[in-house]
C-alpha cells in the first residue's frame, strides 16, 4: 500500500484526504479552532479511522493551510496556493482560472497547464469579501453554514447592503430581517457583495477559460451563482470542493514517494 | 535571531559602513550652524544636489529621515502627530513623518522630540522642492511644512521630462524641456544665493558635476557586477548601499565608497561567494520602494534559495555614455540633459516593442542582463509615485515579453500598521513555490 | 409648475445630468468628432477650436467600482477609479480620443493604465506643470503647440490662431453666463437649490460651448422668473473640493436643512470664475489662465515674501467667495488619497475659520454607500453651527 | 400634573435603544434591554419608560430621536444627531468637561464642547475596529460578559499586542492565542489597548482640553477608560450612567426647542403618529 495524507490546516476548517495511488480513500472536515495542532491531529486520525487505518499506515504526510506550521508530524509543508492549483488539476485539468474562498482570505490563482501556479492575488486585510462573512450571516440567520446555499436560491429582491465591513452588514442585516427582509433576500444580498470583491480579484490575475470555485466558499451554490453572474461566464465546481487543497497536498505527498 | 546572523553573513562588508553615511547626513544638519553653513531641506532625485555641495548647503533629506525613523520602527508618534493636524493617513507617509516631526520640535519652542532617531535633524533654512514629474508630495510637503516654519522659505522648481507617448517623437521636444530645466536650476541657484548670501561658484559646481558623472559610472559598474553567478551582492543589502549615490552624490565620499564595493565585489566573484547558498533563483525587484521596518524580508527569500542581483529602485543611472549627452559648457544644462536623457533613453527601447513602454523595457532589459527567473514588485500604498501602474507593468510584462513567474507584495514605506509578517511570509513561499513550478516546466 | 416654455433649462440640464454624454452621443451621430478630457486643467479653449465636441469625463458616485480594479489600483484618488471604472465598462463608448492633463499624481501616474485599456484612437498626455514662473508659461506654450499638433494630425486640419481666439471668446462667454448664474445664489433664500446647481454644472461640462451657454442662459432665465424659496431661515454653506459631481453631495447637505450657496469646486467656481484674457496672443492667455488664474492646489503658489501673502494668494478668493455669498459654513470634502488637496487640508482650513468661517472637514471614498456616515457629520456640523 | 411639562429624548444607538424623560429633573431614564435585533422597537423602550414614570405618551410635550437610527422614528418630533445630543446631556451632568470621547456600537467620535456648545467633533471610518462592537464581538468570542470585561482585564499581567485591525480577525487572533495558552484577562487588556489606540489617534485631530469625558457604552469598561486615561496622560471623567447621555441630551434640547418656541409666541404641536415602529432602512 502506497497510503499517504494531505492535512489542510484552515483558518476556519482543517481538512484531510487519504489517498493511495493518486486516488481518495477517504476524507474529512472539521472546525479548525484554536488548537491547530491538535485539530490538525483529530482531522486525520478521523479520515483515517473511516477506513480504519492508522497514522502508520501511512508512507508521507504534507500539510498545508494557515496551520501548516503547526503540524509536527508532516513530512513537508506547502502552500495552500500550490495545493489548490495542484487539485483542482487533477479534477479538472482544463481549469487555468481558480478562485479559492476560504475562511479569512479569498484568493485568485492562475494555474498552467501542468497544475502549476503562475500567478495569484490575496484579498487584502479586511474580512468583507471573505468567507468568514458567510459564518457570521449564517450565525444570525440561525441556520447552519450547509444551509446557505439552498436558502438563497428563492431570492427576489437582494437586499443592497449600505456597509462593507463584515461585522456592520452583520447589524445591518439583523435589523433588516427585523423590518421583515427575507433570509434569502439577504443571502442573495452578500453573495453580491462578495462576488463583487471576488471579482475584482479574478480580472486582476485576468480570467482564462476554464475556471473554477474551490474552498469551502465554493459549497455555497448561491456565491457560485452570484461569482458567474459577476464573470458573465460558467463555472465549474468540484464535488467536494473544500478539501481540494488538501487532495493536491496528498498528490504531492504521492508524488514525493514516486521519485 | 537566527536570521540576524544569516543576515549579517550575506550582507557585503561594505555597506557596513552606511549607518555612518546616514547619521553624518543628519550630524551635518545639527552642526550647520556651528560651522556657519545653511542647512535646506532638500528632496532626492531633483537635480539640487551639485547646486547644494557647490554651495556648501546642507541637505537634510526628510525621505531619509523618514525611513530611518520606520526602519528603527518608532515612525508612529509622527505619523500620528501629522494625523492630529488633520494629515490624512493615505498621504505619502514620507512626507507625513517628517512633518509630524518638525511639528513636534515647532511645539517644543525648537527643543529636539525625544526619540528623534539618531539625534534628529537640524531645523532647515529653506526648503527645496521639485514639482517634476515624479510626484506630488515634492511640492506640496514644502508647501506643507512652511504652515509649521513660516519663516523658513520655500523655492519650489519643475523639472519635467516628455512624456511617453508611442505615437510622439520624443526627440523633438527633448530640447524645450532641457531650456525649460535649465531655466529653473538657474532660479534656484538664484534663490539659493539669495538665502546664504554667496555667489555661486561656476567652476566649483562644474567640478561636482564631473565628480557625479564620474560616481555615476563607477555605481553602475560596480552593479553591474551582481550579474555574476551566485550573485554577490542581494537588492537588500542595495537597499543600504544605495545610500552615498542617492543622498551624497557630488562628494568624494560617495566615490570612495564605491571603489570600496567594487572591490569586494569583485573579490566575493573571485572566490565565488553568493548572496544565498545554493542560489537557486535570481529574481529582479521591478518596481516600489521597500518596507523600511521590513527589510528582513530580503533575507527571508534568500533563506530560500531566491537572491535579487538587481532593482529599478534607487538606480536612478544608466553609464553616461548610453545617455549620449550633447556637450554644454553650462553644468546646470548638463544636469538637465543628464536627467532628460536618463528617463527617455528607455522610449526607444521600448518603441521596440510594439505595445512596451519604458518601464516595461528596462525591467526586461534587466531580466535579461542580470538571467533573472522571475520578477518581484512592492506596491506601498501611500506612494502613488511609483506604485501605481504596477498591475498595469505586470500585464504588459506578460504580454510583450513572456509568461513569467511575478509576484506583487503589498506593503507601505513607513507606516508598519498594515503590514503581517505571517501573511507576506506566506506569500513569498508560494512564490517560491511558483518559481519552482516554472523551473520543473522548462525542463521538461 | 410653470409653463413648459419656461421649464425647458432645469429640465433639459436634468436630462443631460441623469443621461452623461447623452448629446455626444448624437453629435457623434451627426459625425462630430468626441474628445473626451479630465480635470479643470484641460485647455478646452484649444478642442472647441479645433472643431470637435469636448466633454469632460465624470465618476458615478452610486456606482460599486469593478472592473477598473482589475487594472488601476486601490491607491489611486475614488474619483479618477471611479471615472477610469465607467470609461472601461463603456459608458463613455462614443469618445473618439482623449486628453489626459497633468494634474496630479493619481492622474498622471495612471496614464498608461487609460491609454492601454480605452486603446482610443485618440489620445494625449498634456504636461502642465506645476509651477507659475516665466520660464513654466513659456514651458506650458510649448506644450500647448504640441498638443494642437497632435490634435491637427488626428483630425487633417488646421488649428488656426483666429479660431483659438474665437473659441477663447466663446468660453470666457459662457464663464460670464455660469457667474451671472451664480448670483442669483446670493440672495437668501437663494433662487437655485445646490443640487439643480449641480446638475447645470455637470450638463454644462458635457456639450460643446454653445449650447453649454444656451442652457445656462435658459437656466437663468427660468430660475429668475419663478417664484423665490420661501424657507430663508437656513445656514448657507460653501463646499469645497476637486472634482465633486454627483447631487448626493449638495443633497446630504440640502436635505439635512441647509442652502448649498456656493462652491470651490473644479466643475465650479474654480473654472467659471478666471477668464483668458482676450488681449493678448491667445496661447500666451491660455497659458496664463491655466497656470496662474486656476486656483488649483496643483499648481504651485510660493513668489510672495511671507507665508501669509502666499496664503493669500492661494486662498485669498475662498474668503471673497464667503464674503459675497454670505456664508455660514465651509464643508472641505477631500478624497481619500488625493494628495495635492490632503496637504493643504490644514492649511486651507485655519485660513478659512482664521477669517471666523467654521469649517467641517471630510475625507471619503467618491462612493454614496459610505454615505450615511458624512450625512451625520454634515448634520452635526449644521447643529454645530446654528 | 398641573404645568410640569415632560420632554423625550430617544437615542436609538446601533446596540441599544434608550430613552430619557425630563421635566426640569430626570422623570426616568431606560435602556433598551434588547440587542441589535430589536433596536427598531424604539416603542417598546418608550412605552416601557412611561410606565416607569407613570405618564401617558399624550403628556410629552416634544420628543427629540438621535442616533444611528432616529432617521425613522414616526412619533418623534425632531431629529438631532449624537454628537450635538451627547455634547447637551453630558454638559448638564459635567460642567466642567471640554472634550467627550463617545464609544458607541456603531461608531467613536470626538466632540470639544464650550459653553455647552459643539465647537469641533470628530467621527471615525466605516470600520468596525476602534469601535464598541469590536468589543462585543471579542467578549462574545471569549464568552465573557460585556459586563465584566473591564473588571477582568484589570486582572491582566500585560497587554497582549493584537496585531490584526479587522475585527473579524482580531477575534481570530484571539481565539488562537486563547488556545495557546495566553490568558484572557492579558488578551481582553491587549484589545482594550488596541481600541484605545484607534480612539486616540482619531480624537487627537482635536486640540484635547481637559477635563476630558468619556461616554457611550464603551465607558461603562474600566479596563477601556484606564487604557483610555493612559494614552491621554490624564484621569478622565464617567457620567454617572454614560449609556443614557444622548438621550438625555436629545430630551433637553426637545425642551429647550419648546420653551424657546413659546417664548416666540406660539406652542409647536406634537406629531400626529402615536406610538410605533421606527425604520432603519429604507
Ligand atoms: N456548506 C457550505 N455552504 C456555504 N459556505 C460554506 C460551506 N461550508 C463552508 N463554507 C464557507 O467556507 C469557508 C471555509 O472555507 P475553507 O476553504 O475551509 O477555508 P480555510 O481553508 O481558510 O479554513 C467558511 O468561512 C464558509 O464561509
Ligand atoms: N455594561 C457594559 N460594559 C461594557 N461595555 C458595554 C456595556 N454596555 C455597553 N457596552 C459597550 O457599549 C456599546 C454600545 O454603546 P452605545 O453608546 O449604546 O452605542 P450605540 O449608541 O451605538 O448603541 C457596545 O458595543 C458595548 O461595547
Ligand atoms: S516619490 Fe513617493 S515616497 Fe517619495 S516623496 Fe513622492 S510620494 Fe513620497
Ligand atoms: S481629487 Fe485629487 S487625486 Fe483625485 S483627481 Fe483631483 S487632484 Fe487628483
Ligand atoms: S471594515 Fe469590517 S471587515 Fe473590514 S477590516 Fe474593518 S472591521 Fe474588518
Amino acid at each position: 500500500m502506497t497510503l499517504v495524507i494531505g492535512i489542510d490546516v484552515g483558518s476556519g476548517y482543517s481538512k484531510a484526504v487519504v489517498c493511495e495511488d493518486g486516488t481518495v480513500r477517504s476524507h474529512a472536515v472539521m472546525p479548525s479552532g484554536g488548537n491547530y495542532k491538535d485539530t490538525a491531529k483529530a482531522v486525520s486520525e478521523m479520515a483515517l479511522q473511516k477506513r480504519n487505518l492508522s497514522q502508520r499506515d501511512i508512507r508521507y504526510t504534507v500539510a498545508t493551510g494557515y496551520g501548516a506550521g503547526m503540524v509536527d508530524f508532516a513530512d513537508e509543508t506547502m502552500t495552500d496556493i500550490s495545493c489548490h492549483a495542484a487539485g483542482i488539476h487533477r479534477i479538472f485539468p482544463a481549469v487555468r482560472t481558480l478562485i479559492d474562498v476560504g475562511a479569512q482570505f479569498s484568493r485568485a490563482i492562475r494555474v498552467n497547464d501542468e497544475g502549476k501556479v503562475t500567478l495569484f492575488i490575496m484579498n487584502e486585510k479586511c474580512a468583507g469579501g471573505s468567507g468568514k462573512f458567510l459564518q457570521i450571516i449564517a450565525r444570525i440567520l440561525k441556520i447552519g453554514i450547509e444551509e446557505i446555499s439552498e436558502l438563497s436560491r428563492g431570492s427576489t429582491k437582494p437586499v443592497e447592503f449600505t456597509t462593507g465591513c463584515a461585522v456592520f452588514a452583520e447589524s445591518e442585516a439583523v435589523s433588516r430581517i427585523a423590518e421583515g427582509a427575507l433570509p434569502a433576500d439577504i443571502l442573495a444580498g452578500i453573495h453580491n457583495a462578495m462576488a463583487s470583491k471576488i471579482v475584482t480579484l479574478v480580472t486582476r490575475v485576468g480570467l482564462e477559460e476554464k475556471y473554477a470555485v474551490t474552498g469551502g466558499g465554493a459549497k455555497d451554490a448561491g456565491l457560485v451563482k452570484a461569482i458567474g453572474t459577476e464573470l458573465a461566464s460558467d463555472v465549474l465546481v468540484a464535488d467536494e470542493p473544500q478539501i481540494t487543497a488538501a487532495f493536491g497536498a496528498a498528490l504531492i505527498a504521492s508524488e514525493r514517494i514516486s521519485r | 535571531m537566527a536570521e540576524e546572523k544569516k543576515r549579517r553573513a550575506v550582507a557585503t562588508k561594505t555597506a557596513a559602513g552606511i549607518p555612518k553615511f546616514v547619521r553624518g547626513n543628519l550630524s551635518a544638519t545639527l552642526r550647520a550652524k556651528e560651522e556657519g553653513k545653511k542647512v535646506a531641506k532638500a528632496f532626492i532625485h531633483d537635480g539640487h544636489d551639485e547646486i547644494m555641495r557647490a554651495m556648501d548647503i546642507v541637505p537634510a533629506w526628510g525621505e531619509s529621515f523618514s525611513g530611518v525613523c520606520a526602519a528603527k520602527r518608532d515612525a508612529e508618534k509622527f505619523l500620528q502627530k501629522a494625523e492630529s493636524d488633520n494629515f490624512s493617513r493615505s498621504l505619502c507617509t514620507y512626507a507625513t513623518c517628517h512633518i509630524g516631526f518638525e511639528m513636534a520640535r515647532e511645539e517644543q519652542g525648537g527643543a529636539m522630540p525625544e526619540g528623534a532617531p539618531w539625534g534628529g535633524m537640524g531645523r532647515p533654512d529653506m526648503i527645496l522642492g521639485n514639482g517634476q514629474l515624479l510626484c506630488d508630495p515634492r511640492f506640496k510637503w514644502p508647501q506643507a511644512l512652511q504652515h509649521y516654519l513660516r519663516d523658513v522659505p520655500v523655492f519650489v522648481t519643475n523639472m519635467y521630462y516628455p512624456p511617453w507617448d508611442p505615437n510622439v517623437d520624443h526627440h523633438e521636444q527633448e530640447k524645450f524641456y532641457v531650456k525649460y530645466c535649465t531655466e529653473e536650476l538657474h532660479e534656484t541657484v538664484k534663490f539659493c544665493e539669495k538665502v546664504t548670501g554667496k555667489k555661486m561658484d561656476w567652476d566649483r559646481l562644474a567640478a561636482v558635476v564631473d565628480l557625479s558623472d564620474k560616481t555615476w559610472d563607477l555605481f553602475v559598474d560596480t552593479y553591474d557586477l551582481r550579474k555574476a553567478i551566485p550573485t554577490p551582492m542581494d537588492t537588500g543589502d542595495a537597499m543600504n548601499t544605495m545610500v552615498p549615490i542617492t543622498f551624497n552624490i557630488g562628494t568624494q565620499e560617495a566615490y570612495d565608497f564605491y571603489v570600496e564595493l567594487n572591490n569586494e565585489l569583485k573579490e566575493k566573484i573571485a572566490q565565488g561567494i553568493g548572496v544565498a547558498d545554493p542560489e537557486k533563483y535570481r529574481l529582479i525587484w521591478a518596481a516600489g520602494l521597500p518596507s523600511w521596518f521590513a527589510l528582513n524580508d530580503f533575507q527571508y527569500f534568500n533563506g530560500k534559495g531566491a537572491v535579487f542581483p538587481v532593482e529599478v529602485t534607487y538606480r536612478d543611472h544608466e553609464k553616461i555614455e548610453r545617455l549620449d549627452l550633447p556637450k554644454t559648457n553650462d553644468p546646470l544644462e548638463r544636469i538637465a540633459w543628464r536627467w532628460v536623457r536618463y528617463w527617455t533613453h528607455w522610449y526607444d527601447a521600448a518603441r521596440k516593442i510594439p505595445g512596451s513602454t519604458p518601464k516595461v523595457a528596462r525591467i526586461i532589459e534587466y531580466f535579461e542582463d542580470y538571467k533573472c527567473d522571475g520578477v518581484v514588485f512592492h506596491s506601498a500604498f501611500s506612494c502613488r509615485s511609483w506604485h501605481a501602474g504596477i498591475i498595469h507593468q505586470a500585464e504588459v510584462l506578460r504580454k510583450v515579453y513572456k509568461d513569467i513567474p511575478i509576484l506583487i507584495m503589498e506593503g507601505d514605506i513607513v507606516d508598519i500598521s498594515s503590514y503581517n509578517e505571517a501573511d507576506t511570509h506566506n506569500r513569498i513561499d508560494a512564490f517560491i513555490e511558483t518559481l519552482e513550478a516554472y523551473r520543473n516546466k522548462q525542463k521538461n | 409648475m410653470t409653463g413648459s416654455q419656461n421649464s425647458k433649462g432645469l429640465e433639459k440640464a436634468d436630462r443631460y445630468y441623469k443621461q452623461y454624454g447623452e448629446r455626444a452621443k448624437e453629435l457623434k451621430k451627426e459625425g462630430r468628432k468626441i474628445i473626451g478630457y479630465m480635470s479643470a486643467l484641460t485647455p478646452v479653449e484649444i478642442l472647441t477650436a479645433a472643431g470637435v465636441a469636448p466633454i469632460r469625463l465624470k465618476g458615478f458616485m452610486d456606482e460599486a467600482v469593478t472592473k477598473g480594479d482589475a487594472y488601476m489600483e486601490s491607491i489611486i484618488c475614488p474619483f479618477v477609479r471611479s471615472a477610469f471604472d465607467a470609461a472601461v465598462k463603456g459608458r463613455f463608448g462614443f469618445m473618439d480620443g482623449m486628453v489626459l492633463p497633468h494634474q496630479c499624481d493619481s492622474i498622471d501616474r495612471t496614464n498608461e493604465v487609460w491609454s492601454s485599456n480605452l486603446n482610443l484612437p485618440y489620445w494625449h498626455f498634456l504636461n502642465v506643470p506645476h509651477v507659475t514662473g516665466g520660464p513654466s508659461i513659456e514651458f506650458m506654450k510649448e506644450i500647448l503647440r504640441v498638443f494642437i499638433g497632435t490634435l491637427e494630425k488626428f483630425l487633417g486640419t488646421k488649428i488656426t490662431d483666429t479660431a483659438i481666439a474665437q473659441a477663447i471668446k466663446a468660453h470666457n462667454e459662457n464663464r460670464r453666463l455660469m457667474r451671472e448664474l451664480y448670483i442669483l445664489r446670493k440672495q437668501n433664500p437663494p433662487l437655485i437649490s445646490g443640487v439643480e446647481m449641480m446638475k447645470v454644472l455637470v450638463a454644462a461640462m458635457s456639450l460643446p460651448v454653445d449650447e453649454s451657454s444656451a442652457l445656462i442662459k435658459s437656466v437663468t432665465e427660468e430660475v429668475k422668473k419663478r417664484p423665490a424659496p420661501a424657507d430663508g431661515n437656513r445656514k448657507r454653506i460653501m463646499i469645497i473640493g476637486d472634482q465633486i459631481d454627483h447631487i448626493a453631495i449638495p443633497e446630504a447637505i440640502e436635505n439635512a436643512g441647509a442652502w448649498l450657496v456656493v462652491d470651490d469646486l473644479s466643475i465650479g467656481v474654480k473654472v467659471y470664475w478666471p477668464e483668458v484674457d482676450e488681449t493678448t496672443d491667445p496661447l500666451q492667455g491660455i497659458a496664463e489662465r491655466y497656470l496662474r488664474k486656476l486656483k488649483i492646489p496643483t499648481t504651485f503658489v510660493g513668489e510672495g515674501d511671507t507665508y501669509e501673502e502666499n496664503l493669500e494668494a492661494r486662498f485669498g478668493h475662498l474668503k471673497q467667495r464667503i464674503a459675497e455669498f454670505k456664508v455660514d459654513g465651509a464643508i472641505l470634502f477631500i478624497y481619500k488619497y488625493c494628495d495635492p488637496y490632503g496637504f493643504e487640508v490644514p492649511a486651507v482650513k485655519s485660513y478659512i475659520e482664521s477669517g471666523g468661517t467654521p469649517v467641517l472637514y471630510l475625507e471619503d471614498e467618491y462612493s454614496t454607500s459610505t454615505l450615511a456616515r458624512v450625512k451625520t457629520r454634515i448634520e452635526a456640523f449644521l447643529e454645530m453651527i446654528a | 400634573m398641573g404645568d410640569i411639562r415632560y420632554y423625550a429624548g430617544v437615542d436609538i444607538g446601533s446596540t441599544m435603544t434608550k430613552v430619557v424623560i425630563v421635566s426640569d429633573r430626570i422623570e426616568t431614564a431606560l435602556i433598551g434591554p434588547t440587542g441589535p435585533e430589536h433596536r427598531k422597537l424604539a416603542n417598546k423602550v418608550m412605552e416601557e419608560a412611561l410606565k416607569q414614570a407613570r405618564l401617558r405618551f399624550e403628556d410629552l410635550s416634544y420628543i427629540v430621536a438621535t442616533g444611528y437610527g432616529r432617521i425613522n422614528v414616526p412619533f418623534a418630533d425632531r431629529q438631532i444627531t449624537e454628537i450635538t445630543c451627547h455634547a447637551k446631556g453630558l454638559y448638564s451632568l459635567l460642567p466642567t468637561v471640554k472634550t467627550i470621547i463617545d464609544i458607541g456600537g456603531q461608531d467613536s467620535k470626538g466632540i470639544r464642547i464650550k459653553d455647552g456648545k459643539v465647537i469641533n467633533f470628530v467621527m471615525n471610518d466605516k470600520c468596525a475596529a476602534g469601535t464598541g462592537r469590536f468589543l462585543e464581538v471579542i467578549a462574545d468570542s471569549l464568552g465573557v460578559p460585556l459586563n465584566d470585561l473591564g473588571k477582568l482585564s484589570l486582572e491582566a499581567s500585560r497587554a497582549t499586542p493584537i496585531s490584526s485591525t479587522c475585527t473579524v480577525f482580531a477575534e481570530h487572533e484571539v481565539t488562537n492565542q486563547l488556545a495557546n495558552g495566553e490568558s484572557v484577562a492579558n488578551l481582553v487588556a491587549g484589545v482594550h489597548e488596541s481600541i484605545a489606540t484607534r480612539v486616540y489617534s482619531l480624537v487627537r485631530k482635536l486640540q484635547i482640553e481637559k477635563d476630558i469625558a468619556v461616554t457611550g457604552g464603551g465607558a461603562k469598561n474600566i479596563g477601556l477608560v484606564k487604557a483610555l486615561e493612559g494614552k491621554f496622560g490624564s484621569p478622565v471623567l464617567i457620567p454617572p450612567e454614560p449609556l443614557i447621555t444622548g438621550a438625555l441630551g436629545a430630551a433637553l434640547l426637545g425642551k429647550e426647542k419648546w420653551e424657546k418656541a413659546r417664548l416666540d409666541g406660539y406652542t409647536p404641536t406634537r406629531s400626529k403618529e402615536g406610538l410605533q415602529e421606527a425604520k432603519l432602512f429604507t
